[in-house]
């Protein structure tokens, strides 16, 4: 099979992964408060970045869509969506894990996490809508409108949220984080960028292959029979 | 600003354009917001007039805003319909899923022409109405309507089409008297009681207009919704399956009602198996196959070939 | 070692990075097994 | 100007609608008040935790019945086409969205009137007159915040097959803020604001209507066109 430089490119951030992850399991120092646990942060917070990455593309696709008409923007919107979906769900699973682990509950309804699961449902119901549109060109402009919509409520929630959750108690994330830290993040954020930019284009092959599977060429051509006059 | 078409001798249709620059609009009424002589415009309401964009096809007389002479009221990508064919499709084709319910489909129609559209059920009329209608987006081929194209004049095209379909777009709580008067102020008309009066008597329901379209027979929605195409007042009407659901007065009825549209100008598009009572309205006509146009020829013909 | 830190936390670094890694590949075997079948649905009808 | 006077029309002629067919506007109120009901059983007969919760409460009945209002909205829309009749009229699809997003609203709003009381039975709430002003002021924000996400996708679902299903689901998640501003704000209202918080959270609630009008509105046309 031939390989594009998408498909380098993700293996070199398969590698980069294996190497961040490496350095980030074995190498970096633990933390402080948080000993080994903090460990998680590496894969984490870059599927919060890459996920963030995905909808924005996605937004950004929506919008063409609408302007264009052009269906291959609504096959880039489902690979950016659905990967984004993938991104998001992974985190939702990490950062529960994670409060495990430091606040001994699997959910806290902290500001990242709720934002999280809401942006979560929103984009979910963008790939549930498209399963029910049959038809092909509402497919795409619902598809788009339902993905901008959501997209800009995401900052609503988040703000929405903080200012709820503020009565209750002040942020409790660690922010500070030491330099040896840092690069492991790097790599994983890259490296993981790479491979989702794979995975979207991917799944965006698909669905523009599936659209040409659910089409068919137009019949030939058939003689019709012309008459002058009565 | 009216539209006023040489052909069309039903006056102003109120309509506007968002697409064109306010100065076309803007311009006559600074003037004074006089109608030009050629103008067939009873009555315009000058206010009325300053808020209107021109629509596109309308071409004032040279001079028409004498700002200086030169102001572009006249758009050069717009033609009157007294010259541009008020339909014009090649190659139209349309498809759901893997189906082309409508394919290579060629079609032209003069200002104020007729074409009666033939062929047995499911032969691809009713895409064919909407897609001309632009309610449907083509899978393939081109439409030209009035000489646009109606994607990128959508408002324009719109003001300048009717369309009476299977369903009638009638909302079954409103009364008729209610119906026609919602459907004159949303163009930005007055409802005058006697001018709903007036299309209530044309529609023969002068009795039943305070009485909920509900409650109404088949016939009567159906003359009501025909009726409401007045206040339109197209350039081109397109009409499915127009004397089903009526009974043999109420065919007479359309027959003639047609027949004094089209000598007031109006283009007709018209689908039907009624072929006795259409082809006489029509000038051409063809006949669908599969979605395909397997026979054209005047209406006459097709009439004596047997549909 | 300072107090307050957590120990034992291996089990739940394993379990978030084992999660990510097993979902991410199913993802991408699921991607390719779809690519296929419509691949083959495609080449069935022309 | 012609949006504006498209939209008024538009509203009205809802209005119209919805008292003609008001058998069905009524069991939209008495929806909520059901809703309102079963709270109470869930949470059980103390006095206190309902208190708590009224705010919640409230927002969680307005919400689960604007789903039946809107839906409802959409389905006399669609009965005979009369959609298609509107914009081949035609009528701008914005003016078509303001109009229709008002009448929701509208309907929403009206649903305060019998809520608002059952709830002040039913949970033993004590809203002073200026309070209750208040809560008003709040239900008509909460009501528009979700009267146009909800126009938007109603419309949209309303051409589905499964419609009933697909409108909460999209619907629900979009107006997070929307219920969490609402529930805060009127909370503040009915178990006292020791803070001056309500200010805050009626701006934030008022931008996010500001928002949502803005943005679905510019989106609309394209959710109902054909492309």
């Amino acid at each position: 099979m031939k390989r594009g430089w998408i498909g380098w490119s993700a293996l070199a951030g398969l590698a980069l992964l294996a190497v961040g992850t490496w350095i980030g399991l074995f190498v970096a120092p633990a933390e402080r408060h948080m000993g080994d646990v903090q460990r998680i942060m590496y894969v984490h917070v870059p599927s919060a970045w890459i996920g963030m990455v995905c909808f924005t593309a996605a937004f950004v696709f929506a919008i063409v869509s609408l302007w264009s008409g052009r269906r291959v923007w609504d096959d880039r919107l489902v690979g950016a969506v659905e990967v984004g979906v993938v991104l998001n769900a992974l985190l939702l699973v990490q950062g529960s894990i994670w409060g495990r682990a430091t606040w001994g509950v699997w959910w806290d309804w902290d500001v990242r996490l709720t934002t999280s699961l809401v942006m979560l449902l929103l984009f979910a119901g963008v790939l549930a809508l498209r399963r029910l549109a049959d038809d092909e060109g509402r497919r795409a402009s619902w598809s788009a409108v339902a993905t901008i919509v959501g997209y800009v409520d995401v900052p609503l929630v988040y703000f929405c949220v903080r200012w709820w959750r503020s009565l209750h108690q002040v942020q409790s994330t660690p922010e500070t984080v030491d330099p040896a830290m840092v690069l492991p993040l790097r790599l994983n954020a890259i490296g993981l960028l790479l491979v989702a930019i794979w995975m979207a284009s991917r799944r965006a092959r698909l669905e523009g292959a599936r659209r040409i599977a659910e089409s068919a060429a137009p019949p030939a051509r058939v003689v019709s029979e012309e008459v002058a006059r009565a | 600003m009216g539209v006023c078409s040489p052909l069309s001798g039903w006056g102003c249709a109120s309509s506007a354009d968002s697409t064109l620059p306010v100065g076309a609009g803007l311009a006559p009424a600074r003037e004074g917001a006089r109608p030009s002589p050629t103008s067939c415009c009873p009555v315009i309401h000058g206010r009325w007039l300053r808020r209107e964009a021109t629509p596109g096809w309308y071409r004032s007389r040279p001079g028409a805003q004498g700002t200086g002479g030169a102001a572009p009221v006249v758009s050069a990508r717009v033609d009157t319909p007294s010259t541009a064919p008020a339909l014009v499709a090649s190659g139209l084709g349309r498809r759901f899923g893997r189906r082309w319910a409508l394919a290579h489909v060629d079609l032209e129609l003069p200002a104020g022409g007729s074409l009666l559209l033939a062929g047995p059920n499911g032969s691809g009329k009713t895409t064919l109405l909407r897609l001309l209608a632009g309610r449907l987006e083509a899978s393939a081929g081109t439409l030209r309507l009035f000489g646009l194209d109606p994607r990128r004049h959508r408002g324009t095209v719109r003001s300048g089409l009717s369309m009476v379909s299977h369903h009638l777009s009638l909302y079954p709580r409103l009364t008729a008297a209610e119906t026609l008067a919602l459907w004159l102020r949303l163009g930005g008309e007055p409802a005058p009681a006697e001018r709903v009066r007036e299309l209530l008597a044309e529609a023969g329901l002068e009795a039943h207009g305070d009485v909920e379209v509900g409650a109404y027979s088949a016939g009567m929605r159906k003359r009501l919704a025909l009726v409401r195409v007045r206040i339109e007042r197209p350039h081109l009407l397109l009409l499915d399956e127009p004397f089903s659901a009526l009974d043999s007065a109420g065919r007479a009825w359309l027959a003639e009602w047609l027949a004094g549209l089209r000598r007031e100008g109006v283009g007709l598009v018209l689908a039907s198996h009624a072929l006795e009572w259409s082809a006489p309205l029509c000038e051409r006509a063809v006949r669908l196959a599969a979605g395909q146009v397997t026979w054209s020829g005047p209406a006459a013909a097709l009439l004596e070939a047997g549909g | 070692m300072p107090e307050g830190v957590i120990v034992g936390g291996w089990s739940y670094v394993i379990a978030a990075y084992g999660i990510t890694t097993t979902v991410l590949v199913l993802y991408v075997i699921s991607l390719l097994k779809r690519a296929a079948v419509t691949a083959a649905e495609a080449s069935d009808d022309h | 100007m012609r949006l504006a006077r498209q939209a008024w029309l538009i509203f009205r002629k809802d209005l119209l609608l919805e008292w003609r067919g008001r058998a069905r506007t009524v069991s939209v109120l008495l929806f909520g008040v059901v809703t309102l009901v079963l709270f109470s059983f869930a949470l059980g007969p103390e006095a206190e935790p309902l208190r708590r919760g009224a705010a919640g409460f409230l927002t969680l009945a307005l919400l689960l019945s604007s789903v039946l209002g809107l839906n409802e909205s959409f389905r006399l829309e669609q009965e005979d086409q009369a959609l298609e009749g509107l914009l081949l009229r035609p009528v701008e699809p914005t003016a078509l969205f303001y109009g229709k997003a008002l009448g929701s609203a509208f309907l929403l709003l009206l649903l305060a009137l019998v809520l608002v009381p059952a709830a002040v039975i039913l949970y033993d709430l004590s809203p002073t007159p200026a309070g209750l002003l208040q809560l008003a002021g709040l239900w008509a924000l909460a009501a528009a915040g979700l009267a146009a996400p909800g126009t938007l996708y109603a419309a949209i679902t309303g051409r589905l097959q499964s419609q009933d299903v697909a409108l909460p689901l999209l619907l629900f998640p979009l107006v997070v803020p929307v219920l969490l501003g609402s529930v805060k704000a009127m909370d503040l209202v009915l178990t006292g604001d020791p803070m001056h918080q309500l200010r805050s959270w009626t701006l934030l609630l008022a931008g996010f209507d500001a928002i949502y009008w803005s943005v679905c509105g510019i989106l609309f046309p394209f959710a109902i066109e054909e492309s």
